[in-house]
C-alpha cells in the first residue's frame, strides 16, 4: 500500500468538504465513503507487506527529506485507527449528521493519525501530532454542550508545553547527530553520551506519554473522557491513544535505552494501570469510568510493552481499541446522550437491548472473561511476563484485572437489571449503527473462540517491530 | 439363637431400665426423708398408661414416638450387656452415638409437633444441653479410641481384663470423670434437666404428651438410661463376664448418679453450655492429650 | 554556550514561570507563547554559526561557512503550528469568558464537578 | 468412535445452543427446562458409559504453546462431574415448574445452560487452563442468576463475583507459575513433574490453588461470600450454589491435595503427628470451618442464610478429609462430596418448595406446614438426617469415615471440629423443622397446598438416593476406591454391607434393618394400645389458661424467633469477618480510590508539576 494515500486522501477530502454542496447528509456520505475506502484500502494493504517499505516525500533522498514506512507494524497500527474511526463514523451515523466544519476536522485529525503513525521523521511526528491535537480540540469545543471547556484548556496547555519539550529534544539531537531521520538516528544515537542520551530519549518520549496518557501525564484525560461526546472519546481512545502508544515503541526499538530508564518506565505504567482501576472502580458515571479504564489500559499495554511481552501487548492494543470504542459509543447511544451514573442506568438494556449487549460484550473483553477477545490478549501478557520472571509486576497486574472486573462486571449487571421498571418504550438507535456495532461485538466474541487471525497481524507486527535492522535498510538502502 | 439373645436383651433393656427408675424414686425419696413409692412403681405406671385413652396431634407426632423408641430398642441390640452380645461384634461406638441420636430426632419432632411452645422450647433447651455435654464426651472416646486403635465397645471392655486395676477408670481417671459428668446431661439428670424442668415450662417436651405416648417415652427413658450406663460399664469399668455381675454394675453406677442429682439444683440453659465447655471440656481435651501423646499404661 | 541559547532558555524559563504562577487565561497563553518563542529561538540557535552564510542561492562553490537550513525550514513549521494553537485558545478562552463571565482559572463558576 | 468426543463436544456443543436456548425459553420456558433436564440426563448417561475407561486421550486444541483445551478422564473427575449432572438434572426437573415464579425466566435458563455447559469442562479438564477457563464461565454465569431475584441480591452477586474472581484469579497467577516453571499445564504431567521442584516453589503453589478453593468451597477463612449469595439468590438456583457450585472449590482442595500428590511433595518439610504441615494448616483451617459454619447457622433466622452457613461447616468437613490425604480421610471427603450435593440440593429444594407457595423462608414467619407439604416436609427431614449424620442416611457414612481418620491420626483439634460440626448441626437443622413445617400455622398458610407434581419428584429422588447410598454406601464407595487407587492411596476396604474402618467396621443393612426392626416393635407396641384422638393443634395442654383472642391468633404461639437465643448469647459480640472484607478491604480500597481521583481532579497547572516531582522523587527513590 502507499502511505502517501492514507495521508493525501483524507486531506484532500477535508478542503473539498468545502467546495460541495452544503448539505449535511452529503457531508456525512462522503467522510463515510473516504473512512470506508481508507479502511479497507489499509486493510488490503496489511495482508501483502512483505518487508518493510520507505517512501520518500517531495524527491529528497532518505535521510534528507521527510519519508513514510509502512511495515507490517505500522500497518497494524493504521488498521486499529481506521478501524476505530470507520465505527465512531458508522455507530454515530444517523444520530449526529457531520457538519461542514467536524467533517473537515475529522478528516484531517484522520490524517494525522494517520501521519504519526506513517511517518519516519521526528519533526514530521510533531507535526503531525499538533495538528491531531489541533484538530481534536477543535472537535472538542465544536459543540456548545460538550463537556467543560477548562478541562480542554488545561490540556491543551499540557500539550503545547509538551510539544515544547519535544521540540527541546528534536533541537538537541539534530545538534548532536545532525539527522532527524528515525532510521539513520538509531545508526547514530551512539554519538550522544549516555547521559544526554538518556535526557533527549526523556524528551522526546514526554508528548508521547502525554499522548499515550500515562501518569504523571494523564492528569488531563479523565475528564476529557468524562465530559465529552462519544465521538472525541472514542478518537481519543482509539486513535490518539495507540498513535502515541506506537510512536514511543517505535522509539524504543530504535534508540537504545538504559536500563533504569526502562524501568522507570515501567513502573510508571504499573502506576497508571493500578491508579486507573482504583479510580475506576470509585466512579459513578459510566463515562468517567471508562475513561479511568482506558487510562488504566494503556498502563496495561506499556507495562505489556516493557516487559518482554510485545506480541500480547499488540493484540491487546487491538482488543482494548476495538472494546473502549464499542463501549463509548454504545453508552452514548445507550443513554440517548443523556445521564450516565450507574443508578441512572439501572434496566436500561430494557430500552435497547442491541447496545445493551453491545456494551457487555466490549466490558467483558476488556475484563478478560473467556470467550471474550481480551481474554486471550491477557492470556499471552501473563505467560510472557511470568517467562521473563517479573513476578511482582504479573502480580500487580492480577490485582488490577481483579478490580478491572468488578466494576465492569457491575456496570453490566446495572444495565442487565431486571429489578427496576424503566420507562418509557424501546429507543433503538439507528439500524445501520446498530448492526455496525452488533458486528464489532460479535467480532469481539470470534476474536475471542479464534484469534488465530488477529493474533497473526501482530505477530508479525512484533517480528517487524524487533527487526530493527531490516527498518533501517528499507530507509537507507536506497542511499 | 440371635432371637432369643435379643429378646432376652430388650427385655433386660425394659425390665431392668424401669427397674432402674424406680430404685431412682426411692433413693431421691429417701434421701429427702420421704418414705418414696415402692419400687416397682414404675411398672405399674407404664401399665397403667397403655391402657389410657391419649390424645394425638397428627401423624408426626405419633411416627416420632415410635421413632424414638424404635431407635433405642435398636441401639440397645449394640451394646454387650454380659455375655449377652446379639450384635455387639459390629457395636461400634460411633454408631451407637449417633443412632441414640436417631430417638432423640424422633422423640424431639413429635414434642414440637404437638404446637405447644413450652415443648419447642424444651427441645430447644435439649439440644442446647446436648451441643454442651456431647463434646466433652466424645472428646474422651476419641482419646480411647485412638489409644486402643479400636471403637468397638466390646472390644475396649476385652482389653481391661485381669483385675480391677486394669479398668479404665484407673487408667484413665479424667476422662471417667468427665464421662460420668456427660451421663447426667444424657440422661438427664439434675443438675442438666434443664429441658424437662417441670416449674419453668411444665415439663418442656413432655407437656402434651398422655396414655400411650407418655407410655412409650418412658419405656425409652429408661432404655437410653440403661444403654448409657452400660456403655459407661463397658468401657470404664471392664464389662462384666457375668450377666448378673453386669447388671449389679450398672445399679451401682446409677444409684451413685441418682445420689449426687439429688442435691444438686438445676443449671441455667446457657450455664449448662458453659458449664460443659469450660470443665468437662477442658479436662477432656487434657486427657485425650494424654491419651494420644503417651497412650494407655 | 552562545548568547542565543542562553536567550531562549531563558525565555523558556518565563514562559513555564509565567504558566505556573499565573490564573488568568491570557496571561497563560501570553506566557506559552514566550515559551514557544524560547524554544524557536532555541531550534534557529543550532543552525547558527558565526558569520555564516545562508545557502540560498549562492553557488555551493562560494560557501565557506554555511549555516544549516533545516533548523530555520523547522522553526517555520513550528511558528506556523504555534500560530494555529495560540489562535484556537483565544477562541476558547473567549468561549470560557461567554459561558462563565471569568477569565480565572482557579473559579469553580459553571463546573458541573 | 472416540467416547471422549462426546463429553467435550457435549460441553461445545451446549455452549454454542445456549442462545438458542434463550429463544426457546422466550417461546416457553417449560420446554427450555425440560430439554436442559434431557441434555443432563444425556450426559449423566454418556458418562455412565465411560466408567472404567480413564485416561483417555482427548481432541484438543493449543490456546497458547503446551496449553489446551484439553479434557480428560480420571475416577475423581468422573465423580465430581458425575454428582454435578446429577444434582444439575433435578434442578432442571424442578424448574419446569418453578420457573413461573422467576422474574427473567429466559435469562435464568440461558445462564443455567451455560454452567451446565461448563461443567463437564470444569471437573473433566485434562488441562488446567481449561479448568480456569469454565471456572471463570460458571461465576460469570452464576453471577447474572443471582443478581436477577432482587435489588439486595445484586448486591450479594458482586461480594460473589469480587471474591470468585480474586480466586480465579490467583489460580491464573498459580498456573503461569506452573507454565513457566514446566512449560505444561496438563494435569497427568504435572503430577510427576512437581515433586522435582523444589518445597518452597511448591508451598506457594500449594498455598495459591488452596487459596482459590477456598473461596470457591466456602471455607473458612474465605466463606463471607456464601451467606448473602446463597440467601438472597434465586431459591432453585441456591441449591445449585450449594449442591453443585462450591463442589468446584472442593475439586480443586482435591487437585491441590490427592491429584498433586501433596504427601510427596512435602515430605521433606516439617510434620505434625504425621501430617506435612501445610497439609495440617489446611486441615485446621477446614476445622475452624466447620465450627465457625455451625456457630454462624445457629443464629440465622433466615432458613436459606442457615443453610448457606451449613454448606460453610460442610465445605470444612470436605477441605478438612482431602487435606489429610489418608485411605479414610479421602474417601470420607469425597463421599461427603456426595452427601452435601444431595443434602443441600434436597434442603434448599424444600425451601424453594416452601417459598414457592407461601412466599417467604423468614422463619418466624411460617410454621405448620407439615399437613400442608408432607413431600416438601419429608425432603427436608430426610435431607437433614443426612446433613446431622444419623445413621439409616448416607450423611453418616461420610463423617464415620471422616472419624477413622482423625481419630487414629490422634489430631485432637480436627476431631474437635469434626464433632462440633455434628453435634451442632443437630441444632440448626432442628430450627427451621421445628418453625417451618411444626408449630402452629398462622392464619394466612391455611390454604396452602403441595407443591405440583413436577416439582415434587426431583426432591423424591433426591431423598430416595440419600437413603440407598445410606443403606448401601457401597455403591458410591466403588468409583472412591477406584479414585483411591488411581491416585496411588491405599483404597478404603468395604463389601456389599460392611465398611471396615482402621478402627472397626460396621454393616450398613444390618444397621438398618435392626434400627426398622426397633422401629417395628415400637410401632407395634403402639398400635397394640388404645387407639388415640386426633385433636387439633390448638387444642393443648394449656389451651384452657390463655385468652381466647389469643389462642385465635397462632403466630403468638409460635416459638420461632430467635429460636436459639441461650446458644446465641454465648458468642454475640464475635468478630465478623464478612464486615472485614467489605470495610478493610472493600471501602478502604474505595476510600483509596476516591483519594487517588483527586489527583485527577484539579485545574491548577501548578498541581501537575508538584505531582510529576513527586512521581519523579518517588522513582528515583525506588530505583
Amino acid at each position: 500500500m502507499n502511505p502517501t494515500f492514507m495521508i493525501a486522501i483524507p486531506l484532500l477530502t477535508a478542503f473539498l468538504l468545502f467546495v460541495l454542496p452544503k448539505r449535511r447528509w452529503l457531508n456525512t456520505l462522503f467522510i463515510t465513503l473516504v473512512a470506508l475506502f481508507t479502511s479497507v484500502y489499509s486493510i488490503a494493504g496489511l495482508f501483502n507487506i512483505e518487508k518493510s517499505m520507505s517512501f520518500g516525500m517531495g524527491g529528497w533522498p532518505t535521510p534528507f527529506g521527510i519519508n513514510l514506512v509502512v511495515d507490517n507494524l505500522s500497518a497494524f497500527f493504521v488498521m486499529v485507527t481506521q478501524l476505530s474511526f470507520l465505527l465512531t463514523i458508522f455507530a454515530l451515523f444517523g444520530w449526529y449528521r457531520a457538519e461542514r466544519y467536524s467533517g473537515a476536522l475529522m478528516m484531517t485529525f484522520l490524517a494525522a493519525v494517520n501521519g504519526m503513525i506513517l511517518t519516519g521523521d521526528l519533526f514530521n511526528l510533531f507535526v503531525f501530532m499538533e495538528i491531531a491535537s489541533v484538530s481534536l480540540f477543535a472537535l472538542l469545543n465544536l459543540r456548545e454542550s460538550s463537556g467543560s471547556l477548562k478541562a480542554t484548556f488545561n490540556y491543551m496547555v499540557l500539550n503545547a508545553l509538551a510539544s515544547s519539550v519535544y521540540l527541546i529534544g528534536i533541537a538537541l539531537v539534530y545538534r548532536a547527530t545532525g539527522t532527524l531521520n528515525m532510521a539513520d538516528l538509531s545508526q547514530k544515537w551512539g554519538v550522544i553520551s549516555e547521559a544526554s542520551a538518556t535526557t533527549v530519549f526523556l524528551m522526546l518520549l514526554t508528548p508521547l506519554l502525554l499522548k499515550a496518557e500515562i501518569f504523571p501525564l494523564n492528569l488531563w484525560a479523565p475528564r476529557i473522557y468524562g465530559r465529552s461526546s462519544a465521538g472525541i472519546t472514542t478518537l481519543l481512545a482509539g486513535m490518539v491513544a495507540p498513535a502515541g502508544f506506537y510512536a514511543m515503541i517505535r522509539l524504543f526499538s530504535l534508540l537504545s535505552s538504559s536500563g533504569t530508564t526502562q524501568n522507570s518506565l515501567l513502573i510508571l505504567a504499573v502506576l497508571t494501570m493500578v491508579i486507573g482501576e482504583v479510580v475506576a472502580l470509585t466512579r459513578k458515571s459510566l463515562r468517567e469510568m471508562l475513561g479511568f479504564s482506558s487510562v488504566a489500559g494503556m498502563g496495561v499495554l506499556l507495562m505489556a510493552a516493557l516487559s518482554n511481552a510485545m506480541e500480547g501487548a499488540l493484540f491487546h492494543l487491538f482488543n482494548l481499541a476495538l472494546a473502549k470504542v464499542v463501549m463509548f459509543l454504545s453508552v452514548e447511544l445507550l443513554t440517548a446522550g443523556g445521564r450516565d451514573d450507574l443508578e441512572s442506568l439501572k434496566g436500561t438494556y430494557k430500552r435497547n437491548p442491541a447496545m445493551a449487549f453491545v456494551f457487555a460484550s466490549g466490558a467483558f473483553s476488556v475484563a478478560g472473561l473467556p470467550l471474550f477477545a481480551g481474554f486471550r490478549s491477557k492470556l499471552i501478557i501473563l505467560s510472557d511476563m511470568m517467562k521473563a520472571e517479573h513476578y511482582i509486576i504479573t502480580a500487580v497486574f492480577i490485582f488490577a484485572s481483579i478490580v478491572e472486573f468488578f466494576y465492569y462486571t457491575r456496570a453490566v449487571q446495572h444495565i442487565f437489571s431486571s429489578n427496576e421498571e424503566i420507562a418509557g418504550g424501546r429507543q433503538c438507535s439507528h439500524p445501520l449503527s446498530t448492526l455496525v456495532l452488533l458486528a464489532a461485538a460479535i467480532f469481539i466474541i470470534f476474536t475471542g473462540i479464534y484469534p488465530e487471525s488477529v493474533m497473526a497481524l501482530a505477530e508479525k507486527a512484533q517480528m517487524a517491530l524487533t527487526d530493527v535492522g531490516a527498518y533501517v535498510a528499507s530507509v537507507l538502502g536506497g542511499m | 439363637m440371635k432371637i432369643l439373645e435379643s429378646a432376652a436383651v430388650i427385655i433386660t433393656g425394659i425390665v431392668f431400665g424401669l427397674f432402674l427408675l424406680g430404685v431412682q424414686r426411692k433413693l431421691v425419696a429417701r434421701v429427702q426423708r420421704r418414705y418414696g413409692p415402692p419400687i416397682w412403681q414404675q411398672f405399674i405406671d407404664v401399665a397403667k398408661l397403655f391402657s389410657k385413652s391419649s390424645i394425638s396431634h397428627g401423624f408426626v407426632f405419633d411416627m416420632g414416638v415410635m421413632m424414638a423408641l424404635g431407635g433405642t430398642i435398636a441401639t440397645l441390640l449394640f451394646v454387650p450387656i454380659g455375655k449377652l452380645q446379639v450384635l455387639s461384634m459390629s457395636g461400634d461406638f460411633i454408631v451407637v452415638v449417633y443412632l441414640m441420636a436417631v430417638a432423640s430426632l424422633g422423640m424431639a419432632m413429635s414434642a414440637v409437633n404437638s404446637g405447644n411452645p413450652n415443648a419447642s422450647i424444651g427441645v430447644m433447651r435439649a439440644l442446647t444441653q446436648m451441643f454442651g455435654y456431647e463434646l466433652p464426651y466424645l472428646m474422651v472416646m476419641m482419646g480411647m479410641m485412638f489409644a486402643y486403635r479400636t471403637s468397638s465397645i466390646l472390644g475396649m471392655a476385652q482389653v481391661q481384663q485381669g483385675g480391677i486395676l486394669n479398668w479404665n477408670l484407673f487408667r484413665v481417671p479424667i476422662g471417667a470423670i468427665v464421662v460420668f459428668i456427660s451421663m447426667f446431661g444424657i440422661s438427664g439428670k439434675k443438675p442438666f434437666d434443664t429441658p424437662i424442668a417441670p416449674a419453668e415450662i411444665a415439663s418442656g417436651p413432655m407437656v402434651e404428651y398422655s396414655g400411650k405416648f407418655l407410655g412409650s417415652l418412658t419405656l425409652m427413658h429408661a432404655l437410653v438410661i440403661f444403654v448409657d450406663i452400660s456403655i459407661f460399664v463397658n468401657v470404664f469399668l471392664g464389662g462384666a463376664s457375668n450377666y448378673w455381675f453386669f447388671l449389679l454394675k450398672v445399679l451401682a453406677v446409677f444409684s451413685l448418679m441418682v445420689l449426687i442429682s439429688s442435691v444438686i439444683p438445676r443449671f441455667r440453659v446457657e450455664q449448662v453450655v458453659t458449664f460443659s465447655w469450660k470443665w468437662p471440656l477442658f479436662f477432656a481435651v487434657i486427657q485425650s492429650v494424654i491419651l494420644v501423646a503417651m497412650g494407655v499404661r | 554556550m552562545n548568547l542565543y541559547t542562553f536567550t531562549s532558555l531563558l525565555l523558556i524559563a518565563i514562559g513555564v514561570y509565567g504558566l505556573l504562577s499565573q490564573r488568568h487565561l491570557f496571561k497563560m497563553l501570553v506566557s506559552l507563547s514566550v515559551l514557544e518563542l524560547g524554544v524557536n529561538i532555541l531550534l534557529v540557535s543550532i543552525g547558527y554559526s558565526k558569520d555564516g552564510v545562508a545557502p540560498i542561492l549562492t553557488p555551493p562553490e562560494q560557501i565557506i561557512n554555511p549555516v544549516d537550513p533545516l533548523p530555520q525550514a523547522l522553526v517555520l513549521t513550528a511558528i506556523v503550528i504555534g500560530v494555529g494553537t495560540t489562535a484556537l485558545m483565544s477562541a476558547i478562552i473567549v468561549k470560557i469568558y461567554k459561558r462563565t463571565g471569568t477569565l480565572d482559572l482557579s473559579s469553580n463558576r459553571g463546573e458541573d464537578e | 468412535m472416540c467416547p471422549f468426543g462426546t463429553i467435550s463436544s457435549f460441553s461445545f456443543s451446549l455452549l454454542i445452543i445456549s442462545p438458542l436456548i434463550y429463544l426457546l425459553a422466550r417461546f416457553d420456558r417449560r420446554w427450555a427446562s425440560a430439554f436442559l433436564a434431557l441434555a443432563s440426563g444425556l450426559g449423566l448417561y454418556k458418562l455412565a458409559t465411560m466408567y472404567g475407561e480413564w485416561g483417555l486421550p482427548s481432541q484438543s486444541f493449543e490456546i497458547i504453546p503446551n496449553v489446551t483445551i484439553s479434557f480428560t478422564n480420571s475416577p475423581i473427575q468422573w465423580y465430581f462431574a458425575f454428582i454435578g449432572l446429577g444434582i444439575m438434572l433435578t434442578i432442571f426437573l424442578f424448574e419446569i415448574s418453578w420457573l413461573s415464579k422467576s422474574r427473567t425466566p429466559s435469562a435464568h435458563i440461558f445462564f443455567e445452560a451455560v454452567i451446565l455447559a461448563s461443567l463437564p469442562g470444569f471437573f473433566m479438564a485434562g488441562d488446567l487452563m481449561t479448568l480456569y477457563i469454565f471456572f471463570e464461565l460458571m461465576s460469570w454465569a452464576a453471577f447474572f442468576i443471582v443478581s436477577q431475584a432482587s435489588e439486595k441480591s445484586e448486591k450479594a452477586a458482586r461480594t460473589f463475583i469480587a471474591m470468585n474472581t480474586t480466586g480465579a484469579m490467583a489460580l491464573l497467577y498459580v498456573l503461569f507459575l506452573l507454565y513457566t516453571r514446566f512449560s505444561t499445564l496438563n494435569i497427568e504431567e504435572l503430577r510427576t513433574l512437581l515433586p522435582s521442584a523444589g518445597a518452597g516453589f511448591n508451598l506457594i503453589i500449594f498455598a495459591l490453588f488452596v487459596f482459590s478453593g477456598l473461596i470457591k468451597a466456602g471455607s473458612f477463612p474465605l466463606h463471607t461470600w456464601l451467606r448473602k449469595t446463597h440467601g438472597n439468590a434465586p431459591d432453585s438456583f441456591s441449591a445449585v450454589l450449594s449442591g453443585y457450585l462450591i463442589k468446584y472449590g472442593s475439586f480443586v482442595v482435591a487437585v491441590t491435595t490427592v491429584i498433586f500428590p501433596s504427601l510427596l511433595l512435602f515430605s521433606n518439610a516439617p510434620h505434625f503427628m504425621g501430617l506435612p504441615l501445610p497439609n495440617y494448616i489446611l486441615a485446621v483451617l477446614g476445622g475452624v470451618s466447620i465450627i465457625v459454619g455451625t456457630l454462624m447457622a445457629i443464629k440465622q433466622q433466615d432458613a436459606k442464610m442457615l443453610i448457606a452457613y451449613s454448606s460453610v461447616s460442610h465445605a470444612g468437613y470436605i477441605v478438612m478429609a482431602l487435606a489429610m490425604v489418608s485411605s479414610y480421610s479421602v474417601a470420607g471427603g469425597l463421599l461427603h462430596v456426595l452427601v452435601h450435593a444431595l443434602a443441600a440440593a434436597g434442603m434448599f429444594l424444600s425451601m424453594a418448595a416452601v417459598k414457592y407457595r407461601t412466599g417467604t423462608t423468614n422463619m418466624s414467619e411460617l410454621g405448620g406446614l407439615v399437613d400442608r407439604m408432607p413431600v416438601t416436609f419429608a425432603t427436608y427431614l430426610i435431607s437433614i438426617i443426612s446433613t446431622a449424620g444419623i445413621p439409616p442416611m448416607v450423611g453418616f457414612v461420610s463423617k464415620w469415615l471422616i472419624y477413622q481418620s482423625t481419630i487414629t491420626g490422634g489430631f485432637i483439634f480436627l476431631s474437635f471440629a469434626a464433632f462440633f460440626g455434628s453435634i451442632g448441626s443437630f441444632l440448626y437443622v432442628f430450627r427451621p423443622l421445628a418453625t417451618v413445617f411444626f408449630g402452629q400455622r398462622p392464619k394466612r398458610l391455611e390454604n396452602v397446598r403441595e407443591v405440583p407434581f413436577i416439582m415434587q419428584l426431583p426432591m423424591i429422588i433426591i431423598s430416595a438416593l440419600t437413603v440407598i447410598f445410606g443403606v448401601l454406601p457401597s455403591i458410591a464407595l466403588k468409583p472412591i476406591a477406584e479414585a483411591e487407587r488411581y491416585y496411588g492411596i491405599k483404597p478404603v476396604s468395604f463389601s456389599f454391607s460392611e465398611i471396615r474402618g482402621a478402627l472397626g467396621s460396621w454393616n450398613s443393612v444390618l444397621v438398618f434393618f435392626v434400627f426398622m426392626l426397633g422401629f417395628i416393635m415400637a410401632a407395634v407396641i403402639f398400635y397394640l394400645a388404645r387407639k388415640s384422638v386426633r385433636v387439633g393443634l390448638l387444642e393443648n395442654y394449656t389451651a384452657g389458661e390463655i385468652p381466647r383472642e389469643i389462642i385465635n391468633s397462632p403466630e403468638l404461639y409460635h416459638y420461632a424467633h430467635n429460636f436459639y437465643r441461650p446458644v446465641e448469647r454465648l458468642y454475640e459480640h464475635h468478630p465478623s469477618l464478612e464486615d472485614f472484607y467489605e470495610t478493610a478491604l472493600g471501602e478502604n480500597l474505595k476510600k483509596f480510590g476516591v483519594f487517588l481521583k483527586t489527583l485527577f481532579y484539579n485545574h491548577r497547572l501548578d498541581w501537575y508539576l508538584y505531582v510529576s516531582i513527586l512521581t519523579i522523587l518517588f522513582l528515583w527513590w525506588l530505583l
